[in-house]
């Protein structure tokens, strides 16, 4: 593996390419006077390989959402690229750039409202399967059948849905719509964003199945954006995770190797504070909590987790570090001093001790 | 007066985003319609009364063909067999002006609702969906639209516009009654923005034009339809005010003209021969505006499944 | 809710503010003085209106208010003779050929500020004429001679021998030189002469043009004169004004004042389309009303209220439907003709005037008592009545080159006849009486739909400027010459200029011809008859029978040719109650008659001593 | 505060501007007009006996501008002639009077009429609207609910003739309309006259709340309804705290609301008393607008249109600055 600028390349074939991508958004209320700049991301570079999968995971407010929006077309970025099967979105007209980006579809997290309400299943499917059929050259038959099948894809049935509006739903079936919606279009990657998120617990697995499901049959790349550690690592099973923090990638590497051994003091801080199972889960023993709450912690200069972070010395606090690979590793880290260690819980065994995996 | 041009009063029109289906599968528009009216005579007679004047606007000239007969030897006289309301300074029978008379207002009340309905929505439509300078200087000129006071300025306005045919004064009452509206789909297509589903839709390729017109407008079509029916209202008392005071073209069907006539020249106040001559044009305009009033709740009702009956 | 508080106190503060600001007074507010006798009356007024009577919109000319030296008496039809009563003037004398009268001033007549009146009033008053250019179509010499103190001659120039020129004179009002004479420059005498030269020396010429530059600046500025004060009260002196009432008291300056017995007079403004009328009539409470357009259901209530009279009194004035000569068809006499056959009239009448007008049976020019008046019985008969003859009108038609196909008229240039007829917004009756006859002419075949002008002025200056082909006006006035000018004086292009008779043509844009009949026409028992100079003769002479014969033959003109169509005669209706006051002029026709300028007529009617308080 | 000066400020910015689009507008809606006015009244003014350089300057006096030159320099005087708040000349009201004088005379009448009759107008449909919301299950409550329906789709002016009708008409308990009696009072700061003014402006008051009841009942009771369903009005309930302390919070909080859409209706009642204004006699600028286009005196009509613009400009600045006023929320908001 190699890292040449910011690009990070230890695959050789990828599909989606952020390369340094930054993002501000003036904040409201401005008016007349000079309106305050949040910073959403400050130069994020990642990459999608074919049919793989990556989990964009940090707190609420990270960016990682503005970078899903962005991977999808939503949302314009500031500085940066973005390559498509290396083509650069940069040097096209916006008409073809849309059709690029035709390729990304996203899952929103409230299923509810990413359904028009005054439109049957039927007709949400049938839509954009028109439009598909005239790009591709299908008769109108074809829509038919394609919505059948759609459905039978992410598990519905066709005879009790189609002619049901979302509010007819429950939210796992209507996630699932939302699904069979994107695939509508052949899409190469699904950016769910928090899909499972607002969906009640006991259809969660339901649709992260489907994920991995599409992911195996389709080859369809999955990049799931969420703040909850147990649901990317399912989602995202095999695939890379990347933690985010303040617009940064904080780590980098392939999903089971940061849970089970973060190098980056932020993503330990994020494991520590998943819940541990009392009785079968015993906690990491390095475990800690961040000094001070996220959104107390406005400070630029230096590691932008440097206030936060128990193991900050003077050099934290003034030098900025980069994300840089670990030795020997497929792993990349944005810290002066990564180390290891053990914040994840382990489940306990029948036998009383800890399994090491 | 104003009804057309300022804000309404919350309880009559600032509903919720309005996320209306069709309600449950298998009922129809019309299934839903019906059992709505059903258990709402209030809104039935409402119906009833629109369809009553729909119907008089349809076949009322077909009814009393052109000219009307006069009789100079009953001038204004008193209701009679011969005519049940009265007649009028010609002694034209009041009934047959009133029937008549009713297409031009129907008319042009309804061409004042769709203008409004038109221009506020599209405007509103727009400058929620595109945002950016086109939703600056939209929103501009419908600052400018609602704060100019519609009465005054139509009646500055008849000192050039001939209100002669339904279609001038609906357009006229269309042009000065949509700012209200433009800005309330405004605000209902920014809160739609904030569903994903719009995304959505963008994101899987549809033009503007289709996630407007297909997305977006269906969802607040229930509102628009309401606000349609406020227009009505709002351009019949308009453009009867505007005959009242005589500042419009003299036609004696127009329940305007009617009303001023009776009232400056008949002297209907003070003897009660001309008192129905007053009175039929008054009670039509009431009547006509009652029906969509009492209608109002049922629509609303058919239109948006949540306040509908368990 | 402290701050509601003090935000109410704010607002209340603002509104006794601006109530008050809403009541400033404008006029003396004196509370008025115990009265014996107030009348209750009613009038159009006009509040903040100027105090000046050279004011187009001022507020002199009603409830006898402005000073005239002498009221119109008795007078009847068919005479140009008339009977004044002196009101500032004591008496005058006319010289023997008419061109002359001497006034002398009633030594009681006086000015609001008990100042006596003076010839110097009348010099200043005649100059102040000059200058606004109204007295120039009677011919008055500038300037007029003061004898003494209390005496003046009145001239014609040499060139004119206008028969009114006495009546003329003693109807002007007079305006106090204390106020005016201070707008007028010294030499306006010179200026004045200036202005009338009119003959071919450029530089003569050139001055004149100077000089009729300056005094048109001059008139502008006398109209836009607001004297602090009135001088020129007549019987009643203003003693408060508000939107919706003026209350007036008795002026003891006045030249009559013995005649006055009501010591305060409160009218109530008219200006809500009737209702004030109606009302007060109804409950009794005004004393005199005036009104045209009601109808008889309302008449007849209002007899029913105690003390109510209603009278109804014959006027001079009638309603002509006119033509415009200049746009085909109606230049075609046969088409004129044809129209006066197809519109039934009495129709017409019996919608739009019933109560204030009676059924005009002749179409003379003039209303049928004048025709009575003037026509032998066997010219009168030998009119043609014009009753509805529908075939008649058709034959006609068909004779001026119309056709009718699928029942409906066209012209001979092959295009359907389509008529609009211009009336004016608010003239009720006369939009009834054109919606009738477009009723009539559309079931003929013809397509006709009244139309509104917005205002009367408007009306009134589109129509010289040809902008309507059929249109209404009013024929007015007993006098023999000014009935028939209204169809060949000033608006047939036929104009007086400095004496003499000056006729423009329909081309001659902007100099008022519009009505563009025939210079000449061809009349059965006359020959060719020249309806200009004709006219116009009838001002020039004093000789009773050659007015008869003159009137006679223009009467009998009007009638073959058709340049208007009477559709009634006007009557003036209105009530008195007599619980208050007895002794009304109602039976009086020439009283009557003679106050109809006055609105309301209370003034005028106790100068002829009517009006008794019980 | 400098950001509610700074806001404040911008209001009046945007108000200037929008009386000069007004401004705009009418000046090129009166050259619109068929037979060019202005030009009619040169024409008029040298039949006469002006020369035509008098009558040009008489009839730019009244209009503003002079009706043959160019219409760029025309409105350029038009409007330099505005910011001098000189309004022309009438032409038909006593002609060559300042359109201002008359403007300002008419304007007492109409503020007064429309402040008094907003205040009671207000107060009534507020407290009918707060018992509709509390007693919305009895009869009383829909009664109000229904009348307020009801009312509300009454044209101004129906109300205005009917009560016209009984009042003046069949029972004459009014004797005479307009603003005051002058037969017995002078205007003054007198008692008398106070109360003779309060006294004729019974039967209008009467009918502006008669017609406005509707709004502001319905308006006051859905506000009062969203109230009661606020989490801490039911905090409240649950607390046991006083009915009577309970009504205060609501009504304060229902009340809040409706206080802006007061000072924005303050403004469009300005444009909508003209029928009260014609019906009752009151010489104020509806009425004045509607005879200054009966008679086409365009000077006066323009200037009329423009102070009903205006009023409706400052009351929507009166609605922000209340609004800050009243709301805390606002208030406290640096």
């Amino acid at each position: 593996m190699t890292v040449i600028g910011s690009r990070v390349t230890w695959l050789d074939t990828w599909m989606i390419e952020a390369r340094n991508i930054t993002k501000t958004f003036a904040a409201r209320g401005g008016g007349i006077l000079p309106g305050e700049v949040v910073t959403a991301l400050r130069g994020v570079s990642i990459s999608v390989p074919d049919s793989s999968a990556l989990a964009l995971i940090g707190e609420s407010g990270c960016g990682k959402t503005t970078l899903g929006r962005i991977l999808c077309g939503l949302e314009p970025y500031d500085g940066g690229d973005l390559v498509f099967d290396g083509v650069s979105m940069n040097g096209l007209s916006p008409k073809e750039r849309n059709a690029q980006f035709r390729r990304i579809q996203i899952i929103h997290q409230d299923p509810y409202a990413a359904l028009n309400p005054v439109r049957t299943v039927g007709k949400t499917l049938t839509d954009p399967l028109k439009l598909r059929a005239k790009q591709i050259g299908r008769s109108a038959s074809w829509v038919d059948e394609r919505v059948h099948e759609l459905l039978g894809l992410v598990g519905l049935d066709p005879e009790e849905v189609l002619s049901k509006y979302p509010h007819n739903l429950s939210g796992g079936q209507r996630q699932r719509v939302v699904v069979a919606r994107a695939l509508t279009v052949d899409p190469d990657i699904l950016v769910a964003d928090e899909a499972v998120s607002m969906i009640d617990v006991s259809l969660r697995l339901g649709i992260l199945k489907l994920l991995n499901d599409l992911r195996a049959r389709l080859g369809i790349a999955i990049v799931f954006i969420t703040h909850d550690v147990a649901a990317g690592r399912y989602a995202a099973q095999g695939g890379s995770m990347a933690v985010i923090y303040r617009g940064e990638i904080f780590e980098y590497g392939t999903i089971d190797d940061v849970i089970q051994f973060p190098v980056n003091p932020y993503t330990q801080s994020l494991l520590s504070a998943v819940p541990v199972l009392t009785g079968l889960e015993q906690p990491g023993p390095d475990r800690f909590t961040p000094k001070q709450a996220m959104d107390t912690d406005r400070t630029e200069s230096g590691c932008l987790f440097h206030g936060r972070c128990p193991f900050a010395t003077d050099t934290c606090r003034v030098e900025h570090p980069e994300l840089l690979p670990m030795d020997g590793t497929k792993r990349l880290s944005r810290c002066h001093y990564s180390t290891t260690r053990r914040v994840v819980a382990r489940p306990i065994q029948a036998g009383g001790g800890v399994t090491t995996p | 007066m104003e009804a057309i041009l300022s804000e309404e009063p919350q309880s009559l029109t600032s509903k919720e985003l309005i996320p209306a289906g069709r309600g449950q599968r298998g009922q129809s528009f019309w299934a839903i319609a019906w059992s709505v009216l059903r258990h709402r005579p209030t809104g039935m007679l409402g119906l009833l009364i629109i369809l009553l004047f729909t119907v008089l606007a349809i076949i009322g000239p077909y009814l009393y063909p052109s000219p009307l007969p006069t009789d100079t030897n009953s001038i204004l006289a008193p209701p009679s067999r011969g005519h049940v309301l009265g007649t009028d300074f010609e002694g034209t029978d009041v009934l047959a002006l009133i029937v008549v008379g009713t297409r031009y207002v129907i008319l042009s009340a309804a061409l004042a609702g769709f203008f409004i309905a038109f221009f506020g929505t599209v405007l509103g439509l727009i400058s929620g969906y595109f945002l950016g300078w086109t939703d600056s200087v939209i929103m501009r000129v419908t600052d400018f639209v609602l704060t100019i006071p519609g009465f005054p300025l139509l009646i500055v306005l008849a000192t050039v516009w001939k209100f002669g045919d339904p279609l001038s004064m609906g357009f006229v009452l269309g042009i000065v009654g949509w700012g209200a509206l433009a800005r309330a789909v405004r605000s209902q297509v920014l809160s739609l923005r904030e569903r994903t589903f719009i995304e959505a839709a963008r994101g899987l390729g549809f033009s503007s034009f289709h996630i407007i017109t297909r997305e977006v407008l269906p969802n607040i079509a229930p509102y628009i339809g309401m606000k349609f029916l406020l227009g009505v209202t709002g351009a019949i008392y308009a453009q009867v005010g505007l005959f009242f005071l005589g500042v419009v073209p003299f036609s004696v069907s127009n329940w305007g003209v009617m009303l001023n006539f009776a009232y400056r020249q008949a002297g209907a106040m003070y003897s009660s021969n001309a008192l129905m001559y007053l009175l039929a044009p008054l009670v039509c305009i009431l009547l006509v505006t009652l029906g969509v009033v009492l209608f109002l709740d049922a629509a609303d009702e058919i239109l948006n499944p949540r306040l509908r009956r368990g | 809710m402290k701050r509601l508080r003090y935000l109410a106190t704010v607002l209340i503060a603002t509104l006794i503010g601006t109530s008050y600001a809403a009541g400033a007074p404008r006029v003396d507010a004196k509370s008025p003085t115990a009265s014996q006798h107030t009348y209750y009356g009613i009038a159009n007024i006009q509040q903040g209106a100027p105090l000046n009577f050279f004011s187009p919109s001022g507020m002199g000319g009603q409830w006898g208010s402005d000073i005239t030296m002498a009221q119109l008496g008795d007078w009847h039809f068919g005479s140009n003779m008339f009977n004044f009563i002196p009101v500032i003037a004591k008496s005058w004398k006319t010289s023997k050929n008419g061109k002359q009268v001497t006034v002398d001033i009633n030594p009681k007549a006086k000015w609001s500020n008990g100042k006596p009146i003076t010839a110097r009033d009348l010099y200043v008053t005649a100059q102040i004429e000059q200058i606004r250019g109204t007295v120039e179509p009677y011919g008055l010499a500038n300037p007029i001679t003061m004898v003494n103190s209390h005496e003046v001659i009145y001239k014609q120039i040499s060139s004119s021998n206008y028969n009114l020129f006495l009546r003329q004179m003693l109807f002007q009002t007079i305006a106090p030189a204390a106020q005016y004479a201070s707008l007028l420059p010294s030499d306006i005498n010179t200026t004045i002469k200036d202005s009338q030269y009119t003959g071919t020396d450029p530089a003569l010429a050139a001055k004149a043009k100077t000089a009729l530059t300056t005094l048109s600046g001059l008139a502008k500025k006398i109209e836009a004169f607001n004297p602090p004060q009135n001088l020129s009260d007549g019987p009643y002196k203003i003693q408060a004004v508000s939107p919706s009432e003026i209350v007036l008291a008795k002026n003891n300056d006045y030249a009559l004042a013995s005649k006055i017995r009501i010591d305060k007079l409160v009218l109530r403004n008219d200006n809500d389309d009737n209702q004030t009328i109606w009302n007060m009539t109804l409950a009794g409470q005004t004393y005199q009303m005036t009104s045209g357009g009601m109808t008889p259901q309302l008449i007849d209530q209002m007899k029913h209220v105690s003390g109510n009279s209603f009278y109804k009194v014959s006027s001079t004035a009638s309603l002509q439907m006119i033509f415009n000569e200049n746009v085909p068809p109606y230049n075609n006499v046969k088409v004129r003709q044809a129209l006066a056959y197809i519109i039934d009239r009495k129709p017409v009448w019996r919608v739009a005037a019933l109560v204030a007008g009676s059924q005009s049976t002749t179409i003379t020019g003039g209303v049928d008592a004048n025709a009575r008046a003037y026509l032998t019985k066997a010219q009168l008969k030998s009119l043609t009545p014009y009753k509805k003859n529908l075939k008649t009108a058709a034959k006609l038609l068909q004779q001026a080159g119309m056709t009718k196909k699928n029942d409906k008229w066209y012209l001979s240039d092959g295009s359907q006849w389509t008529m609009t007829l211009y009336t004016v917004a608010g003239f009720n009756d006369v939009i009834e009486a054109f919606q009738n006859i477009a009723n009539q002419l559309s079931s003929f075949g013809i397509d006709a739909q009244p139309q509104l002008v917005p205002t009367y002025a408007q009306y009134l200056q589109d129509l010289p400027n040809q902008k309507y082909a059929v249109g209404f006006w009013i024929g007015t006035s007993p006098i023999p010459y000014n009935f028939l000018a209204r169809l060949y004086g000033g608006p047939d292009g036929y104009n007086v200029e400095n004496g003499q008779l000056v006729h423009y043509t329909a081309a001659d844009k902007g100099k008022g011809n519009w009505l563009n009949f025939p210079t000449s026409v061809k009349v059965k028992g006359y020959g060719n008859v020249k309806v200009g100079p004709l006219t116009y003769a009838l001002s020039q002479t004093r000789d009773p029978a050659k007015i008869r014969k003159i009137v006679q033959e223009l009467m009998i003109t009007t009638n073959q040719y058709v340049p208007e169509i009477t559709m009634w005669d006007v009557i003036q209706t209105g009530f008195v109650n007599q619980k208050y006051f007895s002794n009304y002029p109602i039976k009086n026709v020439s009283v009557m008659r003679s106050c109809t300028g006055d609105y309301p007529p209370i003034g005028c009617w106790e100068n002829f001593g009517y009006i008794t308080p019980k | 505060m400098k950001r509610f000066l700074l806001r404040l400020a911008r209001k009046l910015l945007a108000g200037i501007v929008m009386i000069w689009v007004v401004a705009t507008f009418t000046f090129f809606l009166v050259r619109l007009m068929p037979g060019d006015p202005a030009a009619a009244q040169v024409e008029s003014l040298i039949q006469q006996g002006y020369s035509e350089e008098q009558a040009k300057a008489v009839a730019g006096n009244m209009y503003g501008f002079i009706p043959t030159d160019p219409v760029p320099i025309q409105y350029k005087d038009y409007i330099s002639r505005l910011a001098h708040f000189d309004l022309g000349q009438s032409t038909f009201y006593a002609t060559g009077e300042p359109v201002s004088h008359l403007v300002m005379a008419a304007l007492p009448w109409t503020i007064f009429l429309v402040s008094m009759g907003i205040l009671v107008t207000f107060a009534i449909g507020v407290i009918g609207g707060v018992i509709a919301a509390m007693k919305r299950d009895s009869v009383i409550g829909g009664t109000i609910t229904l009348l307020g329906s009801v009312l509300h789709g009454i044209p101004q002016f129906m109300i205005a003739l009917v009560l016209v009708f009984i009042f003046y008409v069949r029972t004459h308990v009014v004797a005479t309309l307009g603003p005051y009696d002058v037969e017995q009072v002078s205007p003054g700061a007198s008692l008398g006259y106070i109360g003779n003014l309060a006294e004729h402006a019974v039967l209008p008051i009467a009918a502006l709340a008669i017609s406005g009841f509707g709004f502001w009942a319905l308006a006051m009771k859905s506000s009062v309804v969203t109230t009661l369903g606020d989490d801490f009005i039911l905090a409240s309930e649950l607390r046991g705290i006083k009915p009577s302390i309970r009504f205060r919070y609501i009504a304060r909080n229902a009340f809040l609301p409706l206080f802006t859409v007061l000072a924005i209706s303050l403004g469009f009642a300005f444009g909508g008393v003209i029928f009260i204004e014609l019906i009752f006699v009151y010489p104020g600028i509806g009425k004045m607008l509607n005879d200054s286009v009966g008679q086409h005196d365009f000077p006066l009509m323009e200037a009329c249109f423009l102070i009903i613009t205006a009023a409706v400009i400052v009351s929507n600045i009166l609605a922000d600055l209340l609004y800050a006023v009243i709301d805390p929320r606002i208030r406290t908001e640096k």
